[in-house]
């Protein structure tokens, strides 16, 4: 295959991946959620495994693979089976209404992109310009986790940003070195059991899951 | 060799103390591992002395000045405490806040993460040095929520939340740090080496660098406690136990500016202006003075002094941002100085809420009486703390402030502020807690003293005489930062 | 022969042996305080010893310590400036430890003794320490050592509500001085570099810019002022004062005030040296303020030992004067008028020391004996303490500035002083200048008044009080330390022509003058600074001429042995006559309330209880009086109002909401690339 | 020979003040007398009083202290002291360098502090009363004063009295504006410090008005004569250190006999002169009530004060 489809294929991916993160900001139900991420990992392991074929990569083809088996099928799993054990109810309500949120999702857009252009004249690889879409990716899980108040979507929000930043290494720069890569998978994995013990922690303790109640911590004015 | 011991004691004592670590004897094998750690780190810091920087393990670990006199900090301290948090935890199984199993957890995880920030210090990948970062903060998550208490939970997770976040910034720095660097050094894993790094510093591309150093200087900082990212501090360290305040505050503070250091350093060698340092004395300043007036009106004691904690990042942090050799020289002071006042306060502070069964400022009275020996190492600690002499944090405040009004006369004022308004508030809170009469509910307990009078005798003999090693290290850490 | 330097650097060592002591025999109340005070004392001679040396000698001499930072070792210096210093604070500290034996036995048994003892040492050390400094380094610490040590010692009995809330207000005024001392430190330090800039002799070498030069005046005056207690940085000072125990305000308000004073000469005349004239006379306007409210404050007080702090604004007023004269004569080049000036004010500087020192000694005396402090609950003490009173009267004499004891000495070289104004070039000044000299007269004036008021309530009359205490003479050693101070008084006020030659040495150094080379022609008994022809006072003459007419007189009138009969006072018919019918402090004070109270924020009322039969004989009159310091609600209450509302401010911060923290630091990396 | 020609004259200068206060007293009196068509008791009326008082026992309340005792016999010996040092003969009194202008309001101030505090020994509303007033007049005269002699001294060069004495008497005879509003001012504080009407009314037992006399009432005997005599004698004082201040000429300056006797006529006569003077102003006035005096002393203190501007800007 030449590099020109290839490049293409990878850009198509990249939108599929901004695409996936608006869905998520969009989406109330949270095992709609959880699904989304789960195609996102996927989105985001394919291109992996794209931009290691055609950079000549294989230590590219391990990280795809580690993302398929945490993001696409682990931790998506691990949120499934919290979701039933602890009868979380399906409904997520927002902070900011959904309209508002597409707004700010799309500057965020336009903004990584103005932030990633010295980025893009600077380099040379074929992925460069699916930095600024990583960029946005990051910049809308933190959106994310601003605008919900629910800790399970608040931890999917960050799982999120875990994806952008990972796609951005593979954009910006054909991923990191392989220890890199393999430590980070590992923090995601302790991220995702503490997370885990956390939502028991906090069901047990609060009656609910929702952030709401947990701002007894403050200087009483 | 010395150095994989001193990684590799750590890492296995917490795997140890994960199956042994509910039985009598955990809490002395959590010490002598301690121990064993700071006396590798002893022997580590002889080699530097001797033959200067060591790079080795295919330059997977690099020790030089500054990182060594770190290592050394936080081994011991981390030592001093175990051996605090052995009579302490103790008292808190009687009083059933922990249950054995948590016990075991705590002892593992307290070493895991003394693991994680000596990895940080020794790692000369600056990805690996990200990895451990996180580690720490994961390491430390649930030791915060020890106590399951509504609180405990709230404050682990936002704890968790906002350094997770935080972390994730400086990985997208830390990505662009590398992005720049592979052009000129070349792909692989030598693109992320410090010592490459600093050697082609001249040559990164200053556009990239400069917005690499924002993601990065969020994300460590948003570690060191750097207002306006901070709200995660007071609460992990008021809600966490005890120990696990002192070795938060004393330590990990330090190692996140640590890293924003080593950042700064290669940032401003590749745009040669003063912008990192700017953005530091910003963020200093900015931490010093909310910092000092949040304390005012404190009513947590444990609180206050986390706030104290801010103000002193701050301060630090101002001063590397002003760079120069005596700045530099007071910071690399101020962060040993602070690190030992602070854990030793917390370990009173500690005594003091298991005497009132209370981490109330109100109810906290009369220590003078009840308990000279607490009273008084309060009350010098506050004073050590809020930088009256003859403690060493006066002296690095002494050598910041003139060389600020040196360099920066525009900012002094803010920082005279900052000073007085926490000088006046630690007093205000301190002198309530230490004078008048003893309450009926206070009783008396067993204090750990060899910790405190330890580090309270090394902060006021450091104030007068600073031994020749540490003085090189200063001296070559100061060349090498400033 | 031993150096002077080492000689006090050894006492500095010295000090730690009393606080072994404690360690040591700390059980045993007596033989602590008795060994531990009488050793004290000893360490106190040395530096007298060296402080006279110092002075005599006119040499200068440096010791480096082996301690400090690597590149900046403890730099010591004993010069005739520090030398005198040494011997004020060695010398007043010498007597208060001897009258500190029975003071602090005096005290109840409860109080905590050791604390006193080990706080007492370390505070007279690190004043000695400040006056050694030779870099900026170890004098900050000898200087807030000396504040912490202090507002340990304010906070002796920390039961009581205005210890604490006194000694907090005193810490945080004098660690914001200190700031200020350090950032002035560190603008003469910012011209030469590395760490050798921040010795001494490295800012006398450094000549500053005159804008430099004058932020870094500015600091280190309102620094020292600070803790000199100039108005209007003076609130701390009638607050601390009154609360220590006696032997300690005695210490700071005799010594401690003085060691600002010594940095104010540092700074000016021997490190920054050439200075514009306005320096000189804002210093001056300053010191003429805090001698005329701090008298008129002291006149509105009934509690002894507040009284007291307020004479010592008043005579840091006085001491500044002088000094601030000194400064604008050496700003026009007139060595010898400023050599006068310095004297007259260093001059005072001693005598408050003793005088005030003596007051404090008397007060603390009385108060032990009665339990009281409030003057208007006294009464008569003279026939129970005659030995208390007649120190006590000298120590009134001789702060009211009358000959022939010593305060009068050196407020008339003030006024010479004042006298030479018209030599300077500026017109304007030579017209202000006399009118300090009026602002001067009045402040003795009142002086006189409020100390005719203290003796006259307090030693004089009958027993005002309530309750009636069995009130003792004081132990031997009160007295013997207060009598040793009061001969001292008198020596200062008879032969100051001696000791004036002798502090030649200081004003030659600091002012390139002598006063001597002047005079001297009438050799020790007359003093006339400048010129014989100008002005002269022999202050033996007067003693001997008074004294001598005042014998003649009585054996004149006692050839034949005069009959004296003794009735009761005579009370008009009015056969009721009672204690309560005396002046008290306040009716005393009642016109100068009348004539100056625009000064203060005064509360007076008089309500009558509810009358029964005639209307002009009512059962009981209610009198009601709070004479309050008008700076506090100018000046602090903004301040500390400000201060809340920031605090508050600052805690909004911290509200608890995640989403907002996260929201937190998204903004800051948006203004952050934003700035990119 | 020198030494005891010197030590004779200051002598004689300490014995007519003593003997001589009286008399002027009694000069100033009388002159009242007749000015208030009353017929006088004659010039030598106080030293009958005082020759009376001391006959007369002491009669002491109990509580009375050593001050009380001590203070007369202070009073009567500041007066000598100063006597011996203002030059009202001679200008050559070897005492005279002993103590200037300062010096002697020095002097003064202590004998009026001890007599406060005599008054409040014996702790009588009397006694306190005149205290209070006392210093509180007392405190207001001190800056006029000064100022007068601050103008005086900076003519003259010089606060010892012999010199400014000296300059004045050497130089030219010219009317300076500068010592014309000092003189003013200081007869003012003249009147203010020797307890005169308007400011204090010597021969009332009156308590709302009564101050010096309030002061010394529980004296009796020979206490309260050295205090009268006292009293007189810095009266006299306060005159002559006016007209050495201000009318010097006729002093002696060289000490043969001849000049000396010239120099006591003069000085008889200028005091004829000042006393008539004061009379008048004593007459003129009524007393005042105590607040007033803020005003009267501020008079005084602004002439001063104009005398001091008018040396520095006319002169």
């Amino acid at each position: 295959m030449n590099l020109q489809l290839l490049a293409q294929i990878n850009s198509f991916l990249a939108a599929l991946v901004l695409l996936s993160a608006f869905a998520m900001l969009s989406q109330r139900k949270i095992n709609g959620l959880v699904t989304l991420f789960a195609w996102q990992g996927l989105f985001l392991s394919i291109n992996t495994a794209v931009v290691g074929y055609v950079a000549a990569k294989h230590h590219l083809y391990i990280s795809s693979l580690l993302t398929l088996s945490i993001k696409v099928i682990l931790l998506p799993y691990i949120l499934h089976v919290l979701v039933v054990r602890l009868k979380i109810k399906k409904e997520m309500e927002t902070i900011v209404n959904i309209p508002t949120m597409m707004m700010i999702g799309i500057a965020l857009v336009l903004f990584s992109y103005k932030l990633t252009a010295p980025v893009r004249e600077m380099s040379t690889l074929i992925t460069r310009s699916t930095l600024a879409v990583a960029l946005a990716t990051v910049m809308i899980g933190l959106l994310m986790m601003i605008t919900r108040k629910h800790a399970v979507t608040q931890i999917i929000g960050f799982l999120a940003m875990e994806n952008g930043l990972f796609f951005a290494a593979t954009s910006a720069t054909y991923g990191m070195p392989l220890v890199v890569e393999l430590g980070v998978a590992l923090d995601v994995l302790i991220a995702a059991f503490i997370f885990g013990i956390f939502f028991f922690q906090i069901s047990t303790t609060f009656d609910s899951l929702s952030v709401k109640q947990m701002e007894s911590l403050r200087e009483d004015n | 060799m010395t150095l994989l011991i001193l990684i590799i004691t750590p890492l296995a004592a917490s795997l140890i103390l994960a199956f042994i670590g509910n039985r009598r004897f955990a809490p002395e094998i959590n010490i002598f591992c301690s121990m064993l750690t700071f006396t590798a780190g002893i022997a580590l810091a002889l080699d530097v002395y001797r033959n200067g920087q060591i790079i080795t393990g295919e330059k997977f670990f690099f020790v030089d000045a500054f990182s060594v006199y770190l290592t050394v900090l936080t081994s011991f301290v981390s030592m001093t405490t175990a051996v605090f948090s052995l009579r302490y935890m103790q008292r808190e199984r009687e009083h059933g806040r922990v249950g054995r199993r948590r016990m075991r957890f705590y002892h593992a995880m307290f070493q895991l993460f003394i693991f994680a920030m000596l990895l940080c210090l020794l790692a000369n990948n600056i990805g690996v040095l990200w990895i451990a970062m996180e580690l720490a903060t994961l390491s430390t998550v649930l030791l915060v929520s020890l106590y399951r208490t509504p609180n405990a939970i709230e404050a682990a997770w936002k704890y968790f939340i906002l350094c997770g976040v935080g972390i994730s910034q400086a990985l997208f720095g830390t990505v662009l740090l590398y992005f720049a660097a592979e052009k000129i050094i070349g792909e692989g894993g030598e693109a992320l080496l410090w010592t490459n790094l600093i050697e082609v510093s001249g040559r990164l591309e200053p556009t990239i660098l400069s917005l690499a150093f924002v993601f990065l200087v969020v994300g460590y900082g948003t570690k060191v406690g750097l207002v306006p990212l901070h709200n995660w501090l007071p609460d992990a360290h008021s809600e966490g136990p005890t120990p696990i305040s002192a070795v938060l505050s004393g330590l990990l503070l330090n190692v996140a500016l640590y890293a924003l250091v080593r950042f700064k350093v290669l940032v401003d060698g590749s745009t040669h202006t003063h912008y990192a340092g700017n953005i530091m004395m910003g963020f200093g300043i900015v931490s010093m003075l909310v910092a000092s007036f949040s304390i005012l009106r404190q009513r947590d004691i444990k609180r206050m002094f986390s706030y104290s904690s801010i103000e002193h990042m701050g301060i630090a942090t101002f001063a590397f941002g002003l760079g120069g050799s005596i700045a530099t020289f007071g910071a690399l002071l101020h962060m040993l100085m602070h690190s030992l006042t602070k854990s030793s306060i917390f370990f009173t502070v500690g005594h003091t809420c298991q005497m009132h069964q209370t981490q109330e400022i109100a109810k906290i009275k009369g220590l003078f009486k009840g308990d000279p020996f607490v009273g008084w190492t309060l009350m010098f600690g506050s004073m050590a703390i809020a930088g009256m002499p003859p403690f060493g944090i006066f002296t690095s405040e002494f050598l910041i402030l003139t060389a600020a009004i040196k360099d920066v006369p525009m900012l002094v004022p803010f920082i005279l502020i900052g000073l007085v308004a926490a000088f006046a508030g630690l007093l205000r809170k301190v002198q309530y807690m230490v004078t008048g009469d003893v309450p009926s509910y206070s009783k008396s307990i067993q204090a750990a003293r060899a910790p405190v009078i330890l580090h309270m005798s090394l902060v006021l003999i450091l104030a007068f005489y600073i031994p020749n090693f540490l003085n090189k290290w200063f001296q070559t850490a100061v060349e090498l930062l400033k | 022969m031993i150096s002077p330097i080492e000689l006090s650097t050894f006492s500095v060592v010295a000090f730690i042996i009393p606080i072994l002591f404690v360690i040591l025999i700390g059980n045993n109340r007596r033989l602590l305080i008795c060994i531990s005070f009488s050793v004290s004392a000893l360490a106190c001679l040395i530096n007298v010893v060296s402080g006279i040396m110092a002075v005599a000698f006119g040499k200068t001499e440096h010791v480096i310590l082996p301690i400090g930072l690597p590149s900046l070792p403890f730099h010591l210096r004993l010069d005739p400036l520090s030398g005198f210093f040494l011997f004020v604070i060695g010398l007043l500290s010498f007597f208060v430890s001897i009258y500190s034996i029975g003071y602090v036995s005096g005290l109840a048994g409860d109080k905590p003794i050791k604390r006193l003892i080990v706080f007492y040492n370390i505070f007279i050390a690190a004043m000695i320490m400040v006056c050694l400094a030779d870099d900026a380094l170890i004098f900050l610490v000898a200087w807030e050592v000396m504040a912490a040590a202090s507002y340990f010692l304010v906070m002796f009995e920390d039961g009581r509500s205005e210890n604490r809330r006194a000694a907090y207000l005193y810490m945080v005024m004098a660690h914001i001085g200190a700031v200020l001392i350090l950032l002035s430190f560190g603008v003469m330090a910012g011209f030469s570099t590395g760490f050798e800039g921040y010795t001494f002799d490295a800012m006398r070498e450094a000549n500053l810019p005159l804008k430099w030069a004058t932020v870094a005046f500015l600091l280190s005056f309102f620094g020292f002022s600070a803790k000199a207690g100039v108005i209007p940085m003076h609130v701390w000072l009638p607050e601390a004062h009154p609360v220590a125990p006696s032997n300690v305000s005695a210490l700071m308000s005799g010594v401690m005030l003085k060691t600002a004073i010594y940095g104010i000469i540092r700074i000016t005349f021997d490190i920054i040296k050439v200075f514009p004239w306005w320096w000189g006379a804002m210093a001056l306007a300053f010191g003429l303020v805090s001698a005329v409210m701090g008298v008129l404050f002291a006149l509105m007080q009934h509690d002894l030992k507040k009284l007291l702090a307020y004479h010592s604004v008043e005579n840091i007023g006085i001491i500044l004067i002088g000094i601030g004269l000194s400064m604008i004569f050496t700003s026009f080049h007139l060595p010898i008028m400023a050599a006068l000036a310095l004297i007259a004010g260093l001059y005072h500087t001693m005598n408050h020391a003793m005088f005030k020192g003596l007051l404090f000694m008397g007060a603390g005396a009385v108060i032990n004996a009665t339990h009281e402090r409030n003057m208007d609950e006294m009464g008569g003490l003279i026939h129970l303490m005659p030995w208390t009173s007649s120190f006590f009267l000298v120590g009134c004499i001789s702060i009211s500035a009358l000959p022939p004891f010593n305060g009068f000495v050196s407020e008339w070289l003030t006024f010479q002083a004042f006298l030479l104004s018209p030599s300077m070039p500026i017109p304007l000044m030579k017209l202000l200048i006399p009118l300090g000299a009026a602002l001067l007269a009045l402040t003795g004036a009142l002086a006189a008044a409020c100390f005719v008021k203290v003796y006259g309530v307090i030693f004089l009359g009958n027993w005002r009080g309530h309750n009636h205490p069995v009130v003792t003479e004081a132990a031997w050693s009160m007295r013997i330390g207060m009598m040793l101070t009061a001969l001292t008084c008198l020596c200062l006020g008879i032969l100051p022509t001696i000791i004036i030659d002798l502090m030649d040495s200081i004003s030659e150094r600091l002012v390139h003058a002598k006063l001597s080379s002047s005079s001297g022609i009438y050799g020790w008994m007359w003093l006339t600074p400048i010129d014989p022809e100008r002005a002269s006072y022999s202050g033996p003459l007067v003693f001997i001429g008074i004294i001598a007419v005042c014998a003649i007189t009585y054996f004149m009138l006692h050839v034949k042995p005069g009959k004296v009969t003794r009735v009761p006072v005579w009370d008009c018919g009015f056969q009721k006559l009672t204690p309560k019918m005396q002046y008290t402090a306040v009716s005393f004070a009642m016109p100068f309330r009348r004539i100056f109270g625009f000064l203060f924020d005064i509360k007076e009322q008089v309500w009558m209880s509810p009358q029964q039969g005639h209307c002009a004989f009512p059962v009981k009159t209610n009198y009601y009086l709070r004479v309050r310091d008008r700076f506090w609600g100018w000046i602090y209450r903004p301040i500390i109002d400000i201060v809340v509302l920031m605090s508050r401010k600052a805690g909004m911060l911290q509200h608890g909401r995640i989403h907002m923290y996260l929201i937190y630091s998204f903004v800051t990396i948006i203004f952050l690339l934003a700035l990119l | 020979m020198k030494l005891l020609h010197l030590i004779f004259i200051e002598i004689l200068q300490v014995l007519i003040v003593i003997f001589a206060a009286p008399a002027f007293v009694g000069w100033v009196d009388m002159l009242k007398c007749w000015s208030q068509g009353r017929t006088s008791a004659g010039v030598m009326q106080q030293y009958r009083n005082i020759a009376k008082l001391f006959v007369k026992d002491v009669v002491m309340a109990n509580n009375a202290s050593w001050i009380f005792r001590f203070t007369p016999y202070l009073v009567f010996s500041t007066g000598v002291m100063v006597a011996s040092v203002i030059p009202i003969i001679s200008t050559n009194l070897f005492l005279a360098p002993s103590a200037d202008i300062i010096v002697l309001i020095g002097i003064f101030a202590t004998a009026r502090f001890f007599i406060a505090l005599a008054s409040l020994d014996i702790g009588t509303a009397f006694g306190g009363m005149g205290a209070s007033r006392e210093m509180m007049i007392a405190s207001l005269t001190e800056p006029a004063m000064l100022m007068a002699i601050f103008t005086v001294s900076l003519t003259g060069g010089s606060t010892s009295l012999l010199h400014i004495v000296r300059a004045f008497t050497s130089g030219v005879v010219v009317v300076r504006p500068s010592i014309m509003f000092a003189s003013i001012a200081f007869a003012l504080v003249v009147i203010a410090e020797a307890g005169r009407v308007p400011v204090d009314n010597p021969s009332t037992h009156l308590e709302l008005t009564m101050v010096h006399e309030a002061m010394i009432l529980e004296y009796s005997g020979r206490h309260l004569a050295l205090i009268e005599w006292g009293a007189m004698i810095k009266f006299f004082l306060f005159v002559t250190l006016g007209i050495a201040c201000f009318l010097p000429w006729g002093i002696a300056a060289t000490d043969d006999l001849v000049s000396i006797v010239i120099s006591v006529f003069l000085m008889v006569v200028k005091l004829i002169v000042a006393g008539s003077v004061l009379v008048l102003i004593e007459t003129g006035m009524a007393k005042m009530r105590l607040f007033r005096l803020t005003e009267f002393l501020g008079a005084a203190f602004l002439m001063s004060t104009l005398g001091l501007i008018f040396f520095f800007i006319l002169e």
